[in-house]
């Protein structure tokens, strides 16, 4: 049943360094003619006076990954896509910090403009993913998707 | 036999707890959850879904798992 | 009239590293919370036989800056963005490289994705960069967008 | 007063020119066209925008710039 679950999740934020790699590593795929970049950045909302200075995501990992298999697999087969790669933080990412990547490849744009959207859409409303949103004063509340 | 069950995000605050083991019959998920509801009263303001065996499961379901998840809303990205 | 018009193009390839730096440089404002990049790659397409070995880009420079430009400003009035930012190659991109890089920013993700491909779309159309598909044999042929 | 004509991407090709100055009087954009075409029978075949002092006019515009751009079909990203 497990076949090639990948591990969506990395500790902390996500680098700028960290997305160049991704992007260089696909240099060598040249029948990829369009590539589409989706980041999740933490934004820092005030809410009655105070600031949202970071974000402290958990998640039910082993759900989590699987629903991205899903939503993958389903995407490689509705689009024709070369690649696609996701990655969400666990623990703290603080404000202005990435905290969510999702990358498509494929030989021509549209399909990656397609999927993307669906793909973050669909990441969005079905993987089981909890941010706690921490204030400067150390106080939080639970983050609400829109 | 015994149900573990984890309780995810904002869950844990409401219920003071991480997981805990719990024994007894329950039927179907379901109950399951209203059962949890009567323990920890709080849970009724908070749309959660259940997962058992790390599958996401709906109320009519039978209990026949070990693992029970309580997940709160998603708020990931 | 030439009211801040900025200068689209680049020589030679946009680098892994170009686009790192750029999106790092977002990370101050955290107003964001959404970022859409869209990047071209040049492809190793096989035609008759030959395989494309790189592009050579040229473009009427003033008539293409001007053109981003009434881009620009017709897309900040149609979408809610923070930011917005485009380049383009010019001379030689080998296959494997990226030529093309728009990048858009805003509080929330619906805005980056409608105006990312709006964009990207009206760049294609409208603004007059001619590409040279070089083969290996130093042999070419005009690129033609789909 | 000469014109300078630009020839952009293949159609430096066509005309093995990268640019040139003419003299006479055209009218409008569209005989423009019509004596470059004379001139270099082989843009006949390629479809072409003309800019005069960059910007893209139509063939029913007046010539009244100094410089006109003979674009060929974009093909940027």
């Amino acid at each position: 049943m497990k076949e090639n679950i990948k591990n969506i999740f990395v500790e902390g934020a996500i680098s700028p360094t960290k997305i160049a790699t991704s992007i260089a590593h696909h240099q060598s795929k040249t029948n990829i003619g369009a590539h589409a970049i989706f980041l999740g950045q933490v934004r820092a909302d005030q809410i009655e006076g105070k600031t949202v200075h970071a974000i402290d995501y958990s998640a039910q990992t082993e759900i989590a990954n699987q629903v991205c298999h899903e939503i993958r697999e389903a995407a490689f087969s509705k689009f024709d896509l070369s690649c696609m790669h996701i990655y969400h933080s666990l623990g703290t990412v603080k404000s202005g910090e990435v905290c969510f990547f999702v990358f498509v490849s494929s030989a021509h744009r549209k399909p990656v403009f397609e999927s993307l959207t669906a793909i973050v859409n669909e990441i969005k409303a079905k993987v089981p993913v909890f941010g706690k949103e921490i204030f400067e004063d150390q106080s939080h509340q639970w983050k609400v998707n829109q | 036999m015994g149900l573990r069950v984890r309780y995810f995000g904002q869950l844990q605050e409401i219920t003071g707890k991480k997981e805990e083991s719990l024994t007894g019959v329950f039927g179907t998920i379901g109950n399951l959850r209203a059962h949890l509801i009567r323990c920890y009263p709080g849970l009724e303001k908070i749309h959660f879904k259940i997962a058992q065996d790390n599958t996401i499961d709906i109320d009519s379901s039978e209990v026949n798992g070990t693992l029970i998840d309580l997940l709160p809303p998603f708020s990931g990205g």
